[in-house]
């Protein structure tokens, strides 16, 4: 299990490869990357991540910890960026292995469901509108609900 | 005790940290001594529903016990991802 | 949308890092790779793949043409090898794009499903037991009744 | 018409691929056909539900009727992915 938090950029098929490689007698390989993305109206200059440093890890590490509790798991990996990121830019990605395709893209699904919502990230869109904290969505709490 | 402020509530207090002598029994108690303090504790913890809190980096709730707490943060719903 | 039906290897970090390069606009990238792995009596030695050339490229194609249609999807890529392939070896793989996380994940869940039981492929395994088809499974059939 | 063995199905008949001069109407007709011809047909059709088919590329019933067909593929279900 790898957990990074960090302002660095990241190379999601470097990432991709070297987990995949590392998970003897694991058929399934899921991966998620989340990537900045254009706000609607089309003007996003810089998205900023805030984050709690010390209580992050601790909360990703808990949401990941729980995650191979419920699902049958060869290896967990979460990367998630903060600072200042442009449109096109990865924020994060999370990867699970499993044995079975089911276990590894529920834990994947899971994994994002929490840290969307758990894990003390706060992200704010700069367009040439002026800066907004982004909202979270109701949407994203139900989420949780399935679980 | 420190207690941390993040996002939005950071900027309405206007800074990220601050260290507070406090006999706060509850989350709740300490939330009603800073509102009493300034405007701008007011404004930003005029509505609890819309924020979280964090003892020690673990999420709590508003009516939790403070003993023994050495670090308290306030911060709006959580959006990683 | 790009599907290959090939008998050499894939590189899954190349594919990833340019399929996630090439959709503009979408937040959320899934990948699932599936991976040759060994048997219950840990001895496969190859795994071969069959499979029925020209069919397979249409049932693939409609496969993902109902996954586009069903979500709102920024680009689909699906690869599967047939021949012979070593434990460890990758077999396949999908990647979806979305705007949104929930979008991406189910669709490539719907790929999966339907290219485990409505692609023309079958899988023999070779172990120092004998050669083995794989049979197929009723929880297989069973998940295309979710969608 | 040609017709096309995959998986167990071309192991138990020997060969992946023939030409078949039919008048059947149905596959299900045409398989009764192949069955009459041979042990190794017998074997292999012996358990229609363990058995697909795909008309000219396409999945298909085993009571499709075969006017205008080009290609007849028999198989065990898919294992894929």
């Amino acid at each position: 299990m790898r957990i990074a938090v960090q302002e660095s950029s990241f190379d999601l098929g470097a990432e991709a490869n070297a987990f995949a490689a590392g998970v003897a007698g694991c058929g399934a390989v899921v991966t998620f990357t989340g990537i900045v993305r254009d706000v609607a109206q089309g003007d996003l200059d810089v998205m900023e991540i805030e984050h709690y440093p010390g209580m992050t890890e601790k909360a990703i590490s808990k949401i990941a910890e729980e995650a191979k509790s419920r699902w049958s798991l060869g290896d967990v990996l979460v990367i998630h960026r903060y600072g200042r990121l442009a449109p096109g830019e990865q924020i994060m990605m999370v990867a699970t292995a499993a044995r079975h395709r089911k276990d590894a893209f529920e834990a994947a699904e899971y994994l994002m469901d929490y840290l969307k919502s758990r894990a003390p990230f706060w992200k704010k869109e700069f367009t040439s509108d002026g800066a907004e904290w982004v909202e979270s969505k109701d949407e994203d709490e139900d989420a949780l609900r399935r679980w | 005790m420190d207690v941390l402020y993040f996002a939005w509530v950071r900027e309405r207090i206007g800074l990220p940290k601050e260290r507070v002598e406090t006999s706060a029994a509850t989350v709740s108690d300490l939330v009603a001594e800073l509102r009493a303090r300034e405007p701008r504790y007011e404004a930003a913890f005029a509505d609890l529903s819309a924020l979280r809190v964090a003892l020690d980096q673990e999420l709590a709730d508003f009516d939790a016990p403070l003993a023994g707490v050495r670090e308290v943060a306030f911060f709006p719903p959580m959006t990683g991802g």
